[in-house]
């Protein structure tokens, strides 16, 4: 019997499936116990688990990073929260210095999870809205999932504990309570690396994630009215990123279309993209399209940060463009 | 053995509330009303603040410095015009003792095109240069690096200005207060490090930040002066940050000074502190800053009843007009978003 | 009369010039004093300018990214040095979120400058021998220049001084006495911004900068001899990067080589060759390729690095590809 | 006033250099004999590093431990089997003692195939899990908070084992090192912090680095022991380690030992020094952590000069036939490069 999760529920599901069947998995971040975390993903987590495996820890995200890295190399499988995304930049020494080139230089498993809450359209501002992603797709040596919907949130927390290696799990906030939808009730993995294909179409291809699916879902459906079929790759996992999935779609639309929250420059969608033009130069139609916020910080007022972000519109005006070429 | 628990040196500053404050603080009648004022306006604007709040109306989250009134203001008022102020998120007061207008402020929470950072930001987080105020970002304990470089600036040319910031009980274990904290002492620079304690970082108590019974005792480490004061007294704090302050300017280096209050609400609007003890609540409520502080003053015939009711009236009229100016203002047009990245 | 400096001897002048100039420039960072900083950039100004105005900080990089952006805010110029590029993921969070952001939400210039002594081919292993640039090419609010060559880095020195705006100063550690050359007497500025064709050539354009720039000249000289002919764009610049230059070059010879040292998978490349997809479509005669160091840590060992760091060998396969695509 | 410069309060451990030392250290002749074997073995080792760093064999730079071998030796000798080890850049010794071989040392230095991060990395940088041992990386007290993990590790598990680190007087100053003894005060974790204060952080004097008298008196602030002991007197340090290992055991948490001594050669090989004076070498040259101890145990007969001569001969053999081996060793073939990013 499938049932109705939020997107912020499958994840609290996922980590409690995770917790009872391993005892080595343990959480800590900042209030993420008794307060049950300051978007509630665990609440609940210290009456079941206890607070030796729920740990409200110091405010000090170098130490949250550090101390699950610590426990990772002695055999643990710590999930570290930062509160917001936003404050990783925090943890950034550790994560890209320590934690990410462990396993190269000693060969020793890391397998730790530091779920990120990120993105915008809640009217964080400029430190409450960012999509941090791209620093760490450029750390070889981290994993980075990035679900944009229930069963996918699910399927990939549970996938990113088992893994051997540090996995950041990107939740998107609007997303918490926004992404609602049905999920098995019998347990299942998302597979990391692989992506997902969540609407087939033959004349656009849209290589997203996260927010983007279901700006591009939306504006697909308007497009189809218009006679233009857009398949949605939903990518999942950014690291490693399903290079195969990608070609299959341009080659079978020979139109691209890049989307994500973050912005533009130096965003993944950039080496997508010259993935795409380095590996099916002659399939492409037309110029690979790109949309993504602009190279600014993310504004609070309701305005700018609509002016900001990506969205169905924008996305359809691209979709029309690459239609048309 | 030669080891032991290291004790607390933590130099505890005596109450202020009994008469002669004239003498002991050094101010006349018309700076301790100062005092009173400021104290009044911060709560009346947080107040207002969360009456928008609740009404929809703030663009983002609403913090409230309830409980931090005396914290604020006292040490903000041992600033010259010159100095340097690095305001946190409970210090709304400090912005007003610095001179900050009330319409900005609001402007800020509001998100609105003529505010400080014409909507690209919010509460307070903004700089008025022309005040020398330097708003905090929502990393906590990272603006004490840049705090600690403008006390360089000052003393690179020989300026008499001093830089005075803030943190929390909870903020003050990030890695950035440690690097300025470390850099500050060595180099004696002007700079006054103020610990605000107020017993939670969130719904995290102190019990599960730190084992010490002083924060001050930090100072121990750099080498440098550490005080722990009551945070609801307002004179108290004040003392304590004006000898912070001569200290500094005289070039004798930075001081922490650990203020001890009660964060009286939630962390933010959005938060009922359900996990507050309600009887720690009613103990602190006790010591209201502000009401404690009026009593005093109306013991000492430095306050009556009849200025209370002016300057509540004066206050209630200045939030009032700022709320309805702020509140019909625009919002930033849309294009501005992409601009300005870059000084040109 | 021009004189002969090492790359290291001319950012020394330039930064020496600059203090001479402006008494808000000065100087801090770790053993930069006394001792003239780990590589001697700094070698005897104590004597000139006074411990005052050449600082040696205690050893904590966010004290020193953030005192310099206090300093800039107060009116100061500051310039910054981390003592190996490696060590500014400890100032990380400073650079990306107060001195990037300060000015789009304040309107305050931060006139400062970060030195950062950057790359491999030195036998430094993982943690002496990366090129960061990528991360802060994504973090809007930078300016990021990386000179190839003694004349740009004396010219770029003065400009990042002179520039209102914070700007991270790649240098790098294999070019500071590799790199010899002629440099005007006179006083002179090269741009931000500006890219510089180091070699003319109607067949392939190699986009590049730093340590690449000089693969390329020695690769453009052998596939010269096959009747092939390069051009070489030195970036200079990396954020802005100079659109045009790019633009104009792939419009003349159709195919494109973009190279740097730094690690392949979201590297500054990604984004170029992104930005050439997109705006130069039509006229791409062959897939863009790259050629950068693969996306490992950088290794110890002699054997390892010289498999890793990109190379004229290298670079001459990929020209020969392209040539014959 | 209510605020005075705070006072040290580092308890200075007494030296340990008179007779009786059986008793006081709690070591027979036996452990005491191994305590000489291993700091000679460790200026051995780090004499013959020079010396290939002179013949162009080594990859990258050469640190030498040079007047640490007392903290480095009576440190790691206060751990168990069991206990972990997060040793850096001045500790050689502390591999040996914690079981590391010579020659995977030795592989290490020259970055070979069978090395044990097999030419990934150089030096220290290495992790050896089947000795707990897990060496440093480049960026100073970053290390701090991972060694935090495994001691939460280990309380999680409800084992009995405790952690051990360093720091260096200079590194002492970076954030994460606040970070993660903010962490493991609080959390009470099996952690003890050596800060090897060795007087200079490549070229810049402590004067430079922090106004206090003792790093020991960073412990204040976090509300647990501090103490300051003699860094080239190893059964001083041997003692202190010891109590603070027991404590961590115990349940009782971390203890920071400042461990005052002096680094006798340059920051690296390629360094000479020439900013640190003269007169201080002198000085410190008088109490050579070997030599003061070899005077010691010769006085109480454990060491005899044949033994001593034996011993020399015993470590030059070691040392002479791991050389040769490494530099017989391969390089790792080109092609590893590109492998092993991730975990299977
Ligand atoms: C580096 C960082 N980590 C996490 C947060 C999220 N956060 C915002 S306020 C807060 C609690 C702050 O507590 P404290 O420092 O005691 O200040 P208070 O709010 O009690 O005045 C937290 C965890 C943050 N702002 N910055
Ligand atoms: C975070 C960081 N910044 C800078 C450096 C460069 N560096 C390497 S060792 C050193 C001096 C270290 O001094 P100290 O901590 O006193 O240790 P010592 O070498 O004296 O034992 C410096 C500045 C580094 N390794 N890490
Ligand atoms: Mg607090
Ligand atoms: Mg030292």
């Amino acid at each position: 019997m499938p049932k109705t999760l939020t997107y912020l529920e499958a994840i609290s599901e996922g980590l409690r499936e995770e917790m009872r069947r391993d005892g080595t998995v343990f959480l800590l971040g900042e209030d993420i116990g008794t307060y049950g975390g300051a978007f509630k993903v665990t609440k609940g987590f210290t009456e079941e688990f206890g607070q030796d495996r729920v740990i409200d820890t110091v405010l000090a995200e170098a130490a949250i990073v550090g101390a699950a890295t610590g426990a990772a190399i002695a055999g643990m499988r710590p999930v570290a929260e930062m509160q917001f995304a936003d404050f990783v930049t925090n943890g950034f020494n550790q994560l890209v210095n320590i934690t990410a080139k462990y396993h190269y230089r000693n060969f020793i498993p890391v397998p730790l999870v530091v779920r990120l809450p990120s993105g915008g359209g809640i009217h964080g501002g400029p430190f409450h809205s960012t999509n941090p992603e791209a620093w760490f797709f450029h750390t070889p040596g981290l994993k980075i999932v990035a679900p944009s919907t229930p069963y996918d949130a699910k399927g990939l927390i549970k996938s990113a504990i088992r893994d051997p290696n540090p996995v950041l799990y990107f939740e998107h906030k609007y997303l918490y309570r926004h992404a609602k939808a049905e999920v098995p009730d019998d347990e299942y993995l998302v597979p990391i690396g692989k992506a997902d294909v969540k609407r087939g179409g033959s004349d656009i291809a849209v290589i997203t994630y996260g927010t983007g699916v279901h700006w591009a879902l939306e504006a697909a459906e308007t497009v189809a009215k218009e006679g233009v079929e857009v398949e949605v790759v939903d990518l999942r996992s950014l690291m490693p990123f399903d290079k195969e999935a990608i070609l299959t779609s341009v080659k079978k639309t020979g139109k691209v279309l890049i989307l994500h929250e973050d912005t533009l420059t130096g965003g993944i969608g950039g080496e997508i993209a010259a993935f795409i033009s380095e590996n099916a130069f002659e399939y492409l139609d037309a110029p690979i399209k790109r949309v993504a916020s602009p190279d600014t910080p993310v504004p609070y007022a309701p305005t700018l940060e609509e002016y900001f972000l990506p969205n169905t519109k924008k996305v359809l005006e691209a979709l029309r463009k690459l239609a048309t070429y | 053995m030669i080891t032991t628990k290291s004790k607390s040196q933590a130099k505890v500053a005596k109450p202020e509330t009994k008469t002669r404050i004239h003498l002991n603080s050094g101010l006349k009648a018309d700076g301790l009303l100062k005092l009173y004022y400021y104290m009044r306006l911060m709560r009346g604007f947080e107040d207002s603040i969360l009456r928008l709040y609740q009404q929809g109306k703030i663009v983002g989250g609403a913090y409230s410095g309830n409980g931090n009134e005396a914290t604020a203001i006292g040490s903000a008022f041992a600033l010259e015009k010159d100095d340097y102020l690095f305001p946190m998120h409970r210090d709304m007061g400090a912005h007003f003792v610095k001179g900050e207008s009330v319409l900005n402020l609001m402007l800020q929470h509001l998100a609105r095109e003529n505010s400080l950072t014409r909507g690209r930001d919010g509460t307070g987080h903004y700089s008025d240069p022309s005040l020398r105020i330097y708003g905090n970002i929502s990393h906590l304990g990272a603006m004490v690096p840049v705090a600690c470089g403008a006390a360089l600036a000052c003393k690179l040319r020989k300026e008499k200005s001093v830089v005075m910031t803030y943190i929390g009980d909870g903020g003050a274990s990030v890695g950035e207060v440690h690097e300025g904290l470390a850099m500050a002492s060595v180099m004696r620079l002007p700079f006054i490090l103020i610990i605000e304690n107020n017993q939670y970082a969130y719904s995290t108590p102190t019990a599960k930040q730190f084992l010490v019974k002083h924060l001050s005792d930090r100072a121990v480490g750099y080498g440098i002066p550490g005080v722990t004061v009551d945070g609801t007294d307002v004179l108290a704090v004040f003392r304590v940050c004006r000898e912070a302050v001569e200290r500094a300017r005289k070039g004798d280096g930075p001081t922490i000074i650990e203020s001890v209050t009660m964060r009286m609400h939630g962390h933010a609007a959005h938060d009922n502190a359900w996990y507050v003890p309600k009887k720690q609540f009613e103990e602190w409520k006790k010591k209201d800053p502000i009401e404690r502080f009026e009593k005093l003053l109306m013991t000492e015939g430095v306050l009556t009843e009849a200025k209370k009711k002016e300057l509540t009236k004066d206050i209630h009229a200045q939030l009032d007009e700022a709320t309805n100016i702020a509140l019909e203002a625009p919002y930033p047009p849309s294009e501005q978003a992409a601009e300005g990245v870059y000084a040109e």
